[in-house]
């Protein structure tokens, strides 16, 4: 059955149902998630399969339901919350950043904080600027947080199940776009390690490194590029903090030119940090034209179809970005 | 370019004394109807893009508060927030426009249902954060007071808002510093899906001003003139300087929460029950019977309000969509170096 | 190592008709008011680092409330700590090698005054943050609840933290879903420099219970059996399924806020006549005056707690400096692949 | 007077004094700015000068606060909000992200926020992990909003002058360690341009680009280094955002050589951008040797004296990477 194929919400669901079958500290808390069966029909039937107490509906609170997340986890709970639109967690920074990246260092180990943060993120519903960000900069900043993006429903299911595992406050950012697309997942629980890169496919020219959506926009760019007769290598970074450079560093070797792309906003994003450890060398000394980076323009996500889809990069985008790269320098 | 007549308070104190201020609450309260039906239509038809979150049901709160208001008061509006655009005056082509995300939109397309503002209007916009725009209604009602300006400012917000610290904080600062704001809670008993009698345990929205010291009423949110009474009551309290009011509206949204709603956690018939409680038909029926008007200025008024509706689609329709090439215009406002 | 003797409830139902309870509870208020009179003497001489927040004239609260717990039951604490720290029975050398940046501290030195947590006392935890321990609180009792533990939480906090939007979600949360969970309010008139005058429109903090629909009450914070009454009734409905409690003790920091307060915002003669209500010595009074204890019983209890603090900064100060080498360590708990 | 000597606090005190002179709309608000006279000082007197309306002592709630200056903001007052310490910026997350910053974009134009957020930040006074954090890359990764860290008591008072008069929402991140530092600053009101980096220093053999409290510590190791024979260039960017790269560049072409020098966990911080910038050329053609970063620890920040210090860059660490990256390659 490893051939299955599902949906990237019935992966998470089935993620969360599995886990919570297997430990029955684990929990889910999050506004909507009951009946409603969540804002994207994630959590979906998972309300009358494991009833109101563990599949549970909160009031409009962030701020109260993600510290809620967190007493429980220290006294030895397994929450899962889920924030209906990840912009909302700026309502629940601090108990987010205060409180659950800190606790366990700053008690010098006396506590820790096992808990799971699922949030929809990025933009392509025309739900404009407070519901369309694509905050994980902010997250894998913060010492103390795990932050993983899955791009496609088996790492959704894989990266999920060990977030719940992990003893740590992991972030797991779920992109909207992705809820409906579909892929071959393993029914049985399995676990996609926390901090290991993918390599989703390998080509001798240039080196995609790409998060969330970005990561199949990728692979239609690639596919559209290998007719022109670039072949590209395409690394899925999956957990953005801890970062795992080796899969890069190594691709670059190999091709000497390199492309990374985000959704999110350029200025100060995640894939700076990627361009700044290249930088850094050893990847440095490989490359044979400057990295690239194809990004979200620095502008909040606009309402209009075509002003959402200007802002942030498309495969044409991800296409033309890499015929450049090959003719530089 | 149309708007509703700007609204008109009775002199007689009553809505249902006074027939050029009935047939103003009326038209204000067709025209949301019309607009939110019309909206929805288009949604059907695949001509308009995103969500929406309609207020059909609720129509007698935003006009109610809203003709208690001068031209130079403020509001703060929601993401639910059409009807409130409408009563404080909005021009019906540009809000249309912005929802068909045309460049004459009232964001240039760039907002969307959730973020439209109207400067005009002093409307200081809809939000998309749920409890978003109570602090800032505090704070404008904050610079009214520093200035020694007469003017009141009006945040509306849904039931689900009050469980939101963003409320908590912004009620006790607007308490504090006696400030001309008014809290206009739209209690129509469900955020998205989530029921007060779950979300609370206070019987009344209400019951919540007195954490803060501030005056708290409960009214009929679908009659017009009880809003309007306890508005006007409220408004005077804040232009005298005696500070805020917490007015909690009872009402219902008719249609799902947005778009996306499958209407799982209420029954049919309490649906049904709270449209026998629609606003406009029990106005209606109390002006034809005080006899302010005839059934001819009803239907009368209900086509003009229909034609005005087919003219916004139709103005808006017609203009440029919104061009990507500005996008990086108005990200920042420009510094005047003068 | 050294802690207080571990609290004891009287079987009569008061502290003043007690013997034991009555020493117990005095030891804790007096352990309380040694270590940070210690703590005070220490920074003053630059053996200590960072800033301080004293409970002095506050030991009453911390004492009555956790003189009502189990050892099972949690707390969550705040920035002004020690207190409910050491009435809820945390070692006093290791409390003391946290401040003065040890090894052995609760932190290894790396949370200091405003972090010290204890499993085995099951204290979740001081807070840097206003407000910030009441969700966790809220959520430790959620556990309880799902667990079908008997245990309480109790979440302590000042006047202060509850203008803050996280008090007002976590109480909300607490009174929906009917938690084991107690929020003691430790109403010191103040936060930092703002009065509650200044900061809020009610007369009393417990008059914010009503907006959660839980029992409000408020207690002479100096008095430790009113408290400590207040406590069992508090636990007792919480413990049987009955929801939360909002208990506001009214008392009085002695001190300073921090270290760098200069008490421009209050009077002499105000914090003189707080310093006449001294919790410490009332009690005193009272279990002399009804003959539970002898003047000697008090003298040598004092001594003995004078010693023990001195013990506590004496074995503390031989420990090893925490480590620069280990920074990289417990920034993540280990994931253990078994 | 243009060589009087005053300190950072003061420089800012008498910015904000001179801006609510000229502009009755200019006010402050926040915890404990009154008879207090601010958590770190800095207010000091301007609550008997200006009185109890214009310096507003509020309650312990950010959120509130910063969501009343943005509706302040919106209708035309000038509101400078001060938050005790910038880890508090959290509460406030939604007000300043989710409204602040994209509330001009998002409705095309009609309103605009001229606000200015002042908070003390950095590590280095014993008040561990919950008061000491460095979280410029959260605003700066964020269009809309303007990031400023003056480094310096002339730029504290030329640089919040400009935020004052700016119509956009400025985020003003002071350093704590450098309020009590001294500098010449001229009396008269002068503005500081945002967006315009400032060349400290000039040496031919490295160009250090360093922030807040990271400009006086790397001046004070380039004096060193001096003696070693070792010539620095140093960088100030002041504003993170807008970003100004064209002295950095110039520097990295003259020397070939750069470090990047933040208080800030190096993981996906500030200077992670800086290096995306030179990697992405022109600067990337100059390069002799790898970009080095020098950053904080990605660590919270603990509350020991000697684990703080180890925590972030000390001068030390920064004469060593530099004399490492004088060896390189
Ligand atoms: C901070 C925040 N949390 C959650 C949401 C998602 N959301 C949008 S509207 C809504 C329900 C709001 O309920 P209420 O305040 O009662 O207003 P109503 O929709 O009933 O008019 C929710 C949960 C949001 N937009 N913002
Ligand atoms: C979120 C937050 N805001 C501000 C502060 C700074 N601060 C620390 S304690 C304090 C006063 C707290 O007052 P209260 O809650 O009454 O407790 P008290 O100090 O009186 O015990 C303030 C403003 C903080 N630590 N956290
Ligand atoms: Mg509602
Ligand atoms: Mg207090």
């Amino acid at each position: 059955m490893a051939n299955r194929v599902i949906t990237y919400s019935e992966a998470v669901r089935e993620a969360i149902a599995q886990a919570m079958e297997a430990d029955s500290n684990v929990f889910m808390l999050g506004e909507d998630i009951g009946i409603y069966g969540g804002a994207f029909g994630v959590s979906g039937d998972l309300y009358h399969r494991f009833g109101a107490e563990r599949i549970r509906d909160t009031p409009i609170s962030e701020l109260g339901i993600v510290g809620a997340a967190v007493g429980a986890a220290l006294v030895g709970m397994r929450p899962i919350v889920e924030i209906q639109f990840s912009d909302f967690t700026s309502q629940a920074m601090d108990q987010i950043v205060n409180q659950a990246a800190k606790i366990h260092f700053m008690l010098g180990g006396e506590l820790s904080v096992p808990m799971v943060l699922r949030a929809p993120s990025g933009s392509g519903t025309g739900a404009a600027a407070q519901h369309s960000q694509s905050l994980e900069t902010w997250f894998a900043h913060i010492p103390g947080l795990k932050v993983v993006l899955p791009s496609n429903p088996r790492d959704a299911k894989g990266l999920l199940l060990a977030a719940i595992d992990d003893p740590n406050p992991v972030i797991v950012l779920e992109h909207k776009l992705l809820y409906k697309t579909s892929g071959p997942v393993p029914e049985e629980p399995f676990r996609t390690p926390i901090g290991v890169a993918d390599l989703v496919r390998e080509g001798k020219d240039l080196v995609i490194v790409a998060t969330g959506v970005m990561v199949s926009r990728s692979i239609a760019a690639a596919d559209q590029l290998k007719e022109q007769g670039i072949k590209a290598t395409i690394i899925d970074p999956r957990t953005l903090s801890p970062l795992d450079m080796s899969l890069i560093n190594d691709a670059i070797a190999a091709s000497g030119r390199v492309m990374l792309v985000q959704e999110a906003p350029k200025h100060v994003g995640f894939m700076a940090e990627v361009a700044a450890r290249i930088a850094e060398g050893p990847a440095l000394y490989s490359l044979l034209a400057p990295v690239k980076r194809i990004c979200g323009m620095d502008i909040p996500i606009p309402y209009a179809p075509q002003l959402e889809k200007a802002a942030v990069p498309q495969i044409e985008d991800i296409i033309a970005g890499a015929v450049a790269l090959m003719r530089e320098p | 370019m149309v708007s509703i007549t700007p609204l008109i308070s009775p002199e007689s104190g009553s809505l249902e004394l006074d027939r050029s201020a009935a047939l103003s609450a009326l038209e204000s309260m067709l025209t949301i109807r019309s607009f939110e039906e019309a909206v929805d239509g288009l949604f059907a038809r695949g001509l308009m893009h995103g969500t929406m979150h309609l207020s059909i049901g609720q129509e007698a709160s935003a006009t109610g508060i809203c003709v208690a208001l001068k031209t130079t008061d403020y509001i703060t509006s929601t993401h639910r927030g059409h009807g409130h655009c409408i009563a404080k005056g909005a021009d019906l082509t540009r809000m249309m426009a912005e929802l068909l995300a045309k460049q004459t939109g009232y964001c240039r397309g760039r907002g969307g249902s959730m973020h439209i503002a109207d400067t005009k209007t002093r409307n200081l916009g809809a939000n998309g954060i749920v409890a978003g725009g109570i602090p800032i209604a505090v704070g404008a009602a904050l610079a009214q007071k520093m200035r020694n300006e007469n003017n009141v400012v009006v945040s509306f917000f849904g039931d689900g808002a009050t469980n939101e610290g963003a409320f908590h904080e912004a009620l006790n600062l607007g308490a504090i510093w006696d400030l001309p704001v008014i809290f206009v809670c739209e209690n129509n008993k469900y955020g998205m899906s989530n029921s007060t009698e779950l979300s609370m345990r206070v019987d009344k929205v209400s019951d919540r001003a007195s954490a803060y010291g501030i005056a708290g009423v409960t009214v009929d949110g679908n009659d017009v003139n009880e809003v309007y009474q306890a508005a006007v009551a409220a408004v005077q309290r804040a232009r005298s300087g005696k500070g805020p009011t917490l007015i909690e509206c009872e009402t219902y949204r008719w249609k799902g929460h947005s778009k996306s709603d499958k209407n799982l956690y209420r029954t049919k018939e309490e649906i049904d029950q709270w449209k026998a409680k629609d606003p406009i038909i029990r106005f209606q029926e109390i002006i034809l019977q005080n006899q302010l008007v005839t059934q001819t200025d009803v239907d009368a008024l209900a086509n003009q309000v229909r034609e005005t509706i087919r003219e916004a689609i139709k103005d808006a329709s017609a203009a440029p969509d919104s061009d990507p090439a500005e996008l990086l215009s108005s990200v920042y406002r420009e510094v005047y170096n003068g």
